[in-house]
């Protein structure tokens, strides 16, 4: 008997994602299919409240994890708050494309479509307790996105970035295919709970299963765009529409932190010695390179690109925590705890700077950091909100990024080794690197002269004005981040109740 | 009088309250006068502030509130000088105003001997000088500031003086040392004026250091800042205290040679006549360089006690006797009538050092007393002269007697009290002092060694022998070049208005008679008045004069003063003769004042302010600032570097293994490579990598 | 076991048969100069996993490959080569020069070994056990709609996503010329 | 049978695809490549599906997944070359140059 | 009111409120802005000064008005503010000058004008710096600390001093404004991130010690006394805290963002700079450092007093070779914060009382200077002082007070300066039993002459700004003098200056129970 409050997100989710498809052929006003996909997102927002509160709910009678299809997919605490973290970021994502969408000559409905398909493959994820299913959602995140990035048909940067993404796409989806292979050969399975019990049987793993989990997560790592795994992020994101690079920056770059997670502290939590050190290698690279780069960007997309190359390594941090000797369940809690408070700042952070990129670029007309400058002069309330996110992504106080900085911290020097220790310094050094480009930008908005080159009347002229969706993406982010930034509390919540497995069975 | 009156009787009772019940049973506690003395200090420091911001809209503008507020401090020192001698007062009252730790922070005030003599003198001596300056500053461009300034200043030496404790003796210390600053730099329009009063204000600073860390050992070794304790601390012997004894009472002594112009640190005083005449004659009679006399003299029982700190006797003897011997001789070369006097209270302030470290404690404080008169007396004199051939030169001058007759009066009666004359003040105080020294280099003193010894205080009694006969001669001289002779300047000198002639008179009385306060065998007035103290201070007494003393002490004043008739008395001596005077060697030594002042600034000043300085900012903007500038320079050159790589490393790969096959052709092709699978080459080369990794370790 | 024992049973026989011509084919793949032969010779491969599979005794797989990838992704990519006028026939540089390809066959090829060693290392000479009956299409019918019904639906959605999305992005737009780099 | 027999098939078919995806100029035949992979890929789930006998049958219907993915991972890739083709009237992804810096 | 504490957050908060209010505010309104400005800043100081006649002094070791809130579950940090008799002064002082900086900048608005940006970071500034005073929660005095970061890069960066300066060695032009404002932050950001580490550091240990972890500081050092940060543990933590207290203090070595910070700076901005900003790293040490990690604290007290004395002698022979005059404050800043360092390396109650006196007392000092040095390079439109002399003949009032304050500054016995260093000396005889009296003696000698070359260079900047004759340039032109506004914001720093100099109770009377309390806790008296 299936249980459907269970899936009753799905459900939804996917009943909109056929239904933006329909109205779309609808001669119906063009906004209608983006106003029915957020419609949709915010109902799909429903069932997951009832899940989560079932315990003070009447009608909820079976209360704690619902799990189904013989362990391959559960809806815990973890899978409800990431569920929620990607809806929430595709509304504001959507919300994102539906100005700039809309003004751009290559308005096509199906965006929508694809954007939400690409959702619902996330949120598949983030329940999936077996290769299978893992593997299938990532390719639901994935495959639109290929498109999407795309989506600028007459630009042949977009077209390029597209491909570009795409062939380093199928690659790292082959790899990954090739890793769950050998992993499923050498377990004979493909649930995670199933994997664990057998490598917590055998004492020590053989090569070909260590293969086989390494291939698996570089799947995933190139998701993340790990250093030396990024190589295609600043091309694609620069090529991309900006929505799309919100979306990819966030909404797919989060998919593939869950498909981390649940491998590493379910599937392969026996394998800490595996995957420790390497996550510890990948997170110290992308932190420096990324940085590093980033402070030579003179491109505010590129830039940002780099920036979540670098923020992607703040969030990998935690994992490298794992090198550590013995950990406890707290130590493990607590890294979990770090990664998905991370997760959901960097979500809300980064997707106000995306918005003020696009209301910057909208009126603008450009996105080299040069004719930003003295924006502060002529829009100061976008000039004030750009200041905001950067100095959020920079992580100080009081905005919301100092918290996710602080339990990044946490996580490494809450275990007691050397190494980690180590990581938290070069995450220091990096993090004051990193101002220094975030105050970049910043400086360039409120400190310099407006460039001549640019006409005041034309940045002044008022048929540029922002589109309401894209004012209420600012004004969510906005609010979210001053609001986490002065009480991080619900993050800690949500954070701490999703992280509860990470200590084992 | 109804304002003591009432002070006598209402003020202790309010006070009572807020002071700490101090005094002691066996003297007096001086009653309501001595518990209302805290208006001692404090009425001037206000009266300062109230000139300074409403003085201008005074009759006098400013000028009669400062006198008055002498007039009080005169009149009140008097009252305090009759009721201790009717009846020795020892009285201290105190507030306190803060509590560090342990240690009590107070306000206070204290009334014995030694602080109502100097009471007694600043007022007597400040009042007269107040009412001269009226005449002397007329027409002063900032003639109530000046008032200010200068109430601000006797007030501090007020503040001073009346300190229980060395917190409140640091704090009037550093007043008189800015008023001093800011009078002395009155005409701050010249550079030069304001460079000397920065002169005096760091030399004194320098010396500070010696005192704060002084003070700081005594306080911390006793557990009080209370000279009261420190010098009971002495009567019990306490270990603690001796223990650092030495070191705190050389460091007080520096402090105090600072203030008191002591040899090496009197470059300041000669320079400080850059001031108005009245504050030289104030700053050198009463105020300022008294203090550090003052200081000694109070915590004298730490100098006298065996065991403490009276092994620096002996340095203080010896800078003494330099002090008194060297600036008397530079007094001789000086043409700037002011710059003869200052150097000549410098070399009386030499015999006072040297009377202390002798252990003349009576002698001493009798000198710093009848000084105070015919020093001020003089400095009014040359002020009134100044005044009336506007320079400072006796060149200028001349043939003034018939001039100004009542300054010519006075000014010779205070030049030979100086030069010790009996049976003017000047006599009895130095007489008492050369006593002093006669009496250490014999044997019942047990003037041990360590302190001196006797040897050394033979000496001493030589030098100051001499300086008797070298001050005779300068002060012969500058008489003699003054207002004797045809006047060789311009215009007409007059003598000067009564207000400037009549506190000479005032101040002539003083030094004539104040000499009798003092006799050996006759009167003991001024014994009993400094020895008034509630630790009492247990020095040699003489009974009658050392015959001795007194025969070479006045036969080398004479014989002073007859050389000085022989060579500077108009048509006495050719000026070959006088020529003659200018020893090879030792005139341009004088005349550049031992070079010390070069020394001090070439050796010191100038390359601190230069080099060193310099040096330093290069230091933080080339060193410190390097290493800040370049972490940033190398952050953002190594992103390019990164950069770079992370965009064409296998564009370099490509190209490196194509060089050795297809030569140029081959690299320009590359040129143009496709991005893509460069990403994916590198992806591929990672995970070839990793996997190795592994499979290396399985091996392993 | 050794290798005579190898070459005893049939089975190994013919799975030689079929792997050889699998590798000379995937080879041909990635190297000949010629589109069309490239894709004939990936038939060659997917028809050849094809009848591993039979071998196997996994028939259900087997014909969904003749039938999936031989059959709808072949044509399909016979289409792509000729909308993109790929050159059909001989083409000299269908590939990177020598130089790029020797670093990329040094790359897979180590990759090869890596991966080889370390399966001899896990399996040794283990044999598949004898299959008794092959998978009956049937159960594996019921456990994709039971088992895997989540994996199911959404493959569903990602060939649906794939299909409008590639109509959308490959359809000619009214005005498809604009200046690189600009936006909006 | 044996297992490794089919593994080191998978392994060389796989590798010939990477060496296929790295040195094709041609976008086409990159996803030849690609395709070439997966089915190295599905020999694997496959024959490890019947060397454990698994009755859940997790290789075959991994195979079976992969197989639809990675067909419609081709007609994505497809429609992304007509449009690259389109704009620059090539299919050679190495003149995919414009954000080279 | 009172005993819960909301009028402790009514302090802390009201100035952000404020700045919200201002956001309001349409742009062109600037009284309006003013206005709010001066109402909520005048508020929080007038309750901060009820807080302080509400303060029982009886118990001034003890947390008063405090507030002990959940806030932040996940990692056990709280909402724990408190007053107790070492921030009592701190605080009031705090709202005193943000106060004084509204009255002043009134009409004094640097370029480019924009008050109502000024205004709103003006009062953000002041949030973080009353909470940084109260903060009695790691994690929250870490934010508060952190807040003060972003309004000061801005006041920097937007209404610095727009002239062009070469960066030495590296030969790259930019504007002073740019190069101050990045290198602050930077040196901020650099100190307080492994401050925070620290931080997290005290937190694990003491989840391993007492079972749970806290970043109560008050929990801290009741652990601290016990022994369990001893080690080489506490001495890498304290290492950590050192950066980001020293950065911020700043101590030699790390002071080279403080001159061209100030120099930079507009006159606000240098006001508020050097009264508050520079004493939270100080206070930090006494509130933090040394209750937590005694044992640590003894082993770097040496060290801390020597880079003090440095710092001390160092600062004012750079003064000697400025000529410029905001820059010179700016270094005798580092001096007077060296005297500051020293008390508290002594470890001894007289040296802390000493620091805290000494931290007031520069606040205002300093303050009022930076006043004095923006409202003349106002007027003058330079801050040469090779061009400046004859200001006491220009401005007479002007030069008086300026007269007045560098002798205040000069450490003059009767004025608040005098306390501060004096007692820092006195410390230095006797530091704790256990740190090397030779040493700290030594110490006590430079730093005596350090007082010495103090006096030096602010007697040589009064003779360079205010004597003399005035420069032939300024011919004809009318300099109006000390205006109502500058006379409103001076005239309570001066009286400031003479209370405290003349009655240190003021101030010594809330810290002494507080300071004798801590030091016997941590060094057991």
């Amino acid at each position: 008997m299936i249980d459907y409050h269970a899936i009753a997100p799905e459900i939804i989710l996917g009943l909109t994602v056929l239904a933006v498809l329909i109205v779309d052929l609808l001669p119906v006003p063009k906004y209608f299919t983006a106003v029915v996909g957020l419609l949709g997102l915010a109902a799909t927002v429903v069932p997951l409240l009832t899940l989560g509160l079932c315990e003070s709910l009447a009608f909820c009678t079976e209360t704690g994890d619902r799990v189904m299809l013989g362990n391959s997919y559960v809806i815990d605490d973890f899978a409800l708050v990431l569920k929620g973290l990607f809806l929430a970021a595709t509304f504001v994502a959507l919300l994102l494309s539906v100005g700039y969408i809309e003004d751009d000559r290559y308005w096509q409905g199906e965006f929508y479509f694809l954007m939400l398909a690409s959702a619902f493959g996330a949120v598949v994820m983030a329940s999936s307790r077996d290769l299978l299913t893992l593997f299938v959602g990532l390719e639901l995140v994935t495959g639109p996105t290929f498109l999407m990035a795309g989506w600028r048909k007459g630009d042949p940067k977009s077209n390029e970035a597209a491909l570009k993404y795409f062939v380093i796409g199928v690659l790292s989806a082959a790899i990954l295919l090739f890793g769950m292979s050998l992993v499923y050969g050498v377990t004979g399975d493909l649930t995670f709970s199933g994997i664990r019990a057998v490598t917590a049987a055998s004492t020590e793993p053989g090569t070909l299963l260590s293969i086989g989990v390494i291939l698996t997560l570089l799947g995933f790592a190139f998701k993340v765009s790990a250093v030396p795994f990024h190589f295609w992020t600043p091309d694609t994101y620069e090529g991309a529409p900006i929505p799309v690079t919100a979306y990819l920056s966030v909404v797919s770059k989060t998919a593939g932190f869950v498909g981390l997670l649940s491998l590493c502290y379910l599937a392969f939590a026996e394998l800490r010695d595996l995957w420790g050190p390497m996550l510890w290698i990948l997170a110290a690279l992308s932190m420096t390179v990324g940085n590093l780069i980033a402070v030579r960007q003179d491109d505010i997309v590129r830039l940002l690109g780099y920036s979540s190359i670098a923020q992607g390594g703040f969030i990998l941090v935690p994992f490298g925590a794992a090198v550590a000797a013995d950990l406890t369940g707290a130590d493990l809690e607590q890294m979990f705890f770090a990664t998905v408070a991370y997760l959901v700042i960097y979500a809300v952070m980064n997707l106000g700077a995306f918005a003020v990129v696009i209301a910057g670029a909208n009126r603008i007309k450009s996105t080299a950091i040069a004719d930003w400058a003295g924006t502060s002069t002529y829009a100061p309330v976008l000039a004030g909100l750009l200041a905001l996110f950067f100095a959020s992504l920079a992580g100080i106080p009081p905005i919301a990024g100092w918290f996710a900085k602080l339990a990044m911290f946490a996580s490494v020097l809450g275990v007691d080794s050397g190494w980690a220790t180590v990581l938290a310094v070069i995450a220091v050094i990096n993090s004051v690197v990193a101002f220094y480009y975030y105050a970049k930008v910043i400086k360039s908005a409120w400190f310099d002269p407006v460039p001549a080159a640019i006409p005041a009347a034309e940045l002044r002229d008022t048929d540029r004005r922002i589109a309401p969706s894209l004012k209420l993406a600012l004004a969510l982010t906005a609010v979210l981040v001053l609001v986490l930034g002065f009480y991080p509390e619900p993050v800690g919540l949500l954070s701490e109740v999703s992280s509860t497995f990470a200590s084992g069975f | 009088m109804s304002l003591l009156a009432a002070l006598s009787t209402e003020v202790p009772l309010l006070l009572a309250a807020a002071t700490e019940e101090g005094g002691h049973a066996e003297l007096g506690d001086g009653g309501g006068l001595a518990a209302a003395a805290w208006l001692i200090p404090l009425v001037p420091m206000v009266a300062a502030f109230v000139i300074a911001l409403f003085g201008k809209h005074f009759p006098y503008r400013g000028w009669d509130i400062a006198t008055a507020v002498m007039g009080f401090e005169a009149v009140y020192g008097t009252f305090l000088l009759i009721a201790h001698l009717a009846r020795p007062i020892a009285y201290e009252g105190a507030i306190e105003i803060a509590r560090i730790g342990s240690f009590p922070i107070e306000w206070g005030w204290v009334v014995d001997g030694l602080s109502i003599m100097m009471y007694f003198v600043v007022g007597v001596v400040g009042f007269f000088v107040f009412l001269y300056a009226k005449g002397y500053m007329e027409g002063d461009i900032r003639y109530t500031w000046f008032f200010a300034s200068f109430t601000l200043f006797a007030g501090g030496m007020l503040v001073l003086v009346s300190a229980p404790n060395l917190i409140q003796l640091i704090v009037g210390w550093e007043l008189v040392g800015v008023a001093s600053w800011l009078l002395i730099g009155h005409y701050w329009e010249d550079h030069a004026n304001s460079s000397a009063a920065i002169k005096a204000f760091l030399t004194n600073k320098v010396a500070d250091v010696g005192l704060f860390i002084g003070a700081i050992i005594l306080a911390l070794s006793v557990g009080s800042f209370r000279f009261s304790d420190i010098l009971h601390a002495v009567e019990e012997g306490v270990p603690a205290l001796a223990q650092f004894a030495f070191w705190a009472g050389l460091a007080v002594f520096i402090g105090a040679m600072g203030k008191s112009g002591q040899f090496p640190l009197h470059v300041w005083l000669p320079d400080a006549m850059a001031g108005p005449t009245p504050v030289s004659a104030l700053m050198h009679a009463a105020t300022m360089v008294t203090a550090g006399i003052y200081l000694v003299a109070r915590l004298f029982p730490l100098y006298l006690t065996e065991g403490f700190a009276d092994e620096v006797r002996s340095v203080i003897i010896i800078i003494g006797a330099l002090t008194l011997f060297l600036t008397g001789l530079i007094a001789l070369v000086q043409d700037d009538i002011k710059r003869v006097l200052a150097y000549s209270t410098l070399s009386q302030l030499g015999y006072m050092m040297a009377a202390l470290g002798a252990g003349a404690y009576t002698a001493a404080l009798f000198h710093l007393f009848t000084h105070a008169f015919f020093k001020a007396l003089l400095f009014l004199g040359a002020g009134s002269v100044i005044h009336a051939v506007h320079s400072n030169n006796m060149s200028d001058m001349g043939g003034l007697r018939k001039y100004m007759p009542w300054t010519f009066r006075t000014f010779v009666i205070g030049a030979l009290a100086l030069a010790g004359i009996a049976p003017l003040a000047g006599f009895f105080s130095k007489d008492e002092i050369l006593a002093s020294f006669r009496y250490a280099g014999s044997a019942e003193s047990g003037f041990s060694a360590a302190q001196g010894g006797a040897g050394l205080a033979n000496i001493v009694l030589v030098l100051g022998i001499a300086a008797a006969f070298v001050t005779a001669f300068y002060m012969a001289r500058a008489v003699f070049l003054t207002f004797f002779g045809e006047y060789k300047g311009h215009g007409h000198p007059h003598e000067s208005p009564a207000v400037m002639w009549i506190p000479l008179v005032g101040l002539a009385v003083g030094s004539a008679f104040a000499g009798f306060l003092n006799v050996p065998g006759v009167t003991e007035f001024f014994t009993e008045l400094v020895g008034g103290r509630a630790v009492p201070v247990l020095d040699h007494h003489a009974e009658s004069f050392d015959v001795v003393v007194v025969v070479l002490g006045l036969a080398a004043a004479l014989l002073g003063i007859f050389f000085g008739y022989r060579i500077w008395y108009p048509d006495k001596a050719t000026q070959a003769e006088r020529d003659r005077f200018h020893v090879r060697g030792l005139y341009p030594l004088l005349e550049n004042k031992y070079y010390i002042d070069d020394l001090y600034f070439d050796g010191i000043i100038r390359p601190i302010r230069g080099p060193v300085a310099a040096g330093v900012n290069w230091f933080n903007g080339h060193v410190i600032d390097f290493v800040v500038n370049g972490a940033g320079f190398l952050a953002r050159g190594l992103g390019k570097l990164v950069y770079a790589f992370d965009q064409n490393a296998v564009d370099g790969a490509i190209n490196a293994s194509g060089a050795f096959t297809g030569g140029w052709g081959e690299l320009l092709r590359k040129v143009q490579t496709g991005r893509v699978q460069q990403y994916a080459t590198m992806i591929v080369a990672g995970t070839v990598l990793l996997v190795a990794g592994i499979v290396i370790a399985g091996i392993i | 076991m050794t290798v005579g024992d190898f070459f005893t049973t049939t089975e190994n026989w013919v799975f030689l048969l079929i792997a050889l011509p699998m590798l000379f084919a995937g080879y041909k793949v990635v190297t000949t100069n010629n589109v069309v032969h490239a894709v004939l010779a990936l038939v060659g491969a997917l028809a050849g996993s094809a009848a591993l599979f039979v071998l196997l005794g996994a028939e259900f797989v087997a014909w969904t490959v003749v039938l999936i990838s031989i059959g709808a992704v072949i044509v399909l990519f016979l289409f792509g080569i000729m909308i993109t006028r790929a050159p059909i026939g001989l083409e000299v540089d269908l590939s990177h020069p020598r130089s790029a390809r020797i670093s990329a066959a040094v790359a897979s090829g180590g990759l090869f070994v890596l991966l080889g060693s370390a399966m001899l290392a896990e399996f040794g000479d283990e044999v598949i056990p004898e299959a008794a009956d092959a998978t009956r299409t049937d159960a594996l019918g019921l456990l994709l709609f039971q088992r895997y019904v989540v994996p199911f639906e959404v493959v569903s959605v990602v060939l649906l996503a794939a299909l409008i999305g590639g109509i959308v992005i490959a359809r000619r737009d009214p005005s498809p010329d604009e200046p690189a780099g600009t936006r909006l | 049978m044996l297992i490794n027999g089919f593994l080191l098939l998978g392994a060389a078919l796989f590798s010939l695809g990477v060496y296929g995806l790295l040195v094709r100029r041609n976008a086409v035949l990159i996803l030849l490549s690609v395709e070439l992979m997966v089915a190295a890929v599905n020999i694997n789930f496959v024959a490890l599906d019947r060397f454990l006998g698994d009755d859940l049958a997790g290789g075959q219907v991994f195979a079976l997944f992969s197989i639809a993915v990675a067909a419609a991972e081709v007609g994505i890739g497809l429609a992304i070359i007509l449009l690259v083709f389109r704009n620059r009237q090539s299919a050679n992804v190495d003149e995919l140059d414009l954000m080279r810096l | 009111m009172f005993d819960n504490g909301l009028a402790l957050s009514l302090v802390v908060i009201l100035p952000l409120i404020g700045a919200g209010v201002v956001m309001a505010v349409p742009k062109a309104n600037e009284s309006a802005q003013k206005m709010t400005a001066l109402v909520f800043t005048a508020a929080a100081f007038v309750l901060s000064v009820v807080l302080a006649i509400q303060f029982d002094y009886g118990d001034a070791s003890a947390f008063q008005f405090g507030t002990d809130l959940d806030w932040i579950g996940a990692i056990n940090s709280r909402y724990h503010i408190g007053l107790d008799g070492i921030s009592l002064p701190l605080l009031v002082l705090s709202t005193f000058v943000t106060l004084l900086s509204v009255i002043y900048s009134w009409e004094h608005w640097p370029e480019p004008h924009n008050p109502k940006a000024f205004i709103i970071l003006m009062l953000v500034l002041a949030t973080g710096m009353n909470g940084t005073f109260v903060a009695l929660d790691l994690i929250l005095f870490f934010v508060f600390f952190e807040v003060v970061l972003l309004p000061m890069y801005f006041m920097i960066g937007i209404w610095g001093d727009r002239a062009e300066t070469e960066i030495p060695v590296f030969k790259r032009v930019t504007e002073m404004r740019l190069y101050a404002a990045i290198k602050f932050f930077l040196f901020t950001l650099f100190g307080s991130a492994f401050m925070l580490l620290g931080f997290l550091g005290l937190y694990f240990r003491s989840g391993d010690a007492g079972g749970i972890r806290t970043f109560d500081m008050l929990a801290l050092s009741e652990l601290g006394r016990a022994g369990v940060f001893a080690g080489s543990f506490g001495m890498w933590v304290f290492a950590a805290l050192f950066l980001g207290f020293a950065v911020k203090v700043p101590m030699f070595p790390f002071h080279t963002w403080l001159p061209d910070a100030h120099t930079a700076a507009p006159t606000v901005g240098s006001v508020l700079l050097a009264a508050i900003l520079l004493k939270l790293g100080t206070y930090a040490f006494v509130r933090i450092s040394l209750p937590i990690l005694p044992e640590a604290a003894q082993r770097w007290a040496p060290t801390i007093g020597i880079l003090a004395v440095i710092g001390i002698i160092y600062a004012s022979l750079a003064c000697l070779a400025q000529t410029d005059m905001k820059r010179l404050i700016a270094f005798s800043s580092v001096g007077h914060m060296g005297f500051v360092m020293l008390g508290i390396a002594t470890l001894t109650d007289i040296g802390i009382n000493a620091a805290i006196i000494g931290m007031v007392a520069h606040g205002v000092i300093t303050g009022l200077l930076f006043f004095l040095a923006g409202s003349m390079s106002h007027r003058y439109h330079t801050r040469e002082m090779a061009r400046l002399g004859g200001n006491q003949q220009l401005m007479p009032i002007m030069g008086a007070i300026l007269g007045f304050t560098a002798m205040a500054s000069l450490g003059l016995p009767g004025l608040a300066g005098f306390w501060g260093e004096f007692m820092a000396l006195l410390a230095s005889f006797n530091p704790l039993e256990g740190l090397s009296t030779g040493l700290f003696r030594t110490l006590m000698v430079l730093g005596a002459v350090g007082t010495v070359l103090a006096a030096g260079y602010l007697l040589w900047m009064l003779q360079r700004v205010n004597f003399g004759e005035p420069k032939a340039e300024w011919e004809g032109h009318h300099f109006h003098d000390v205006d109502g506004y500058e006379m409103a914001a001076w005239a309570p720093m001066i009286l400031a200056i003479i209370a405290i100099g003349v009655f240190p109770r003021l101030v010594f009377g809330s810290t002494n129970d507080a300071v004798v309390a801590l030091v016997n806790a941590a060094f057991g008296g």
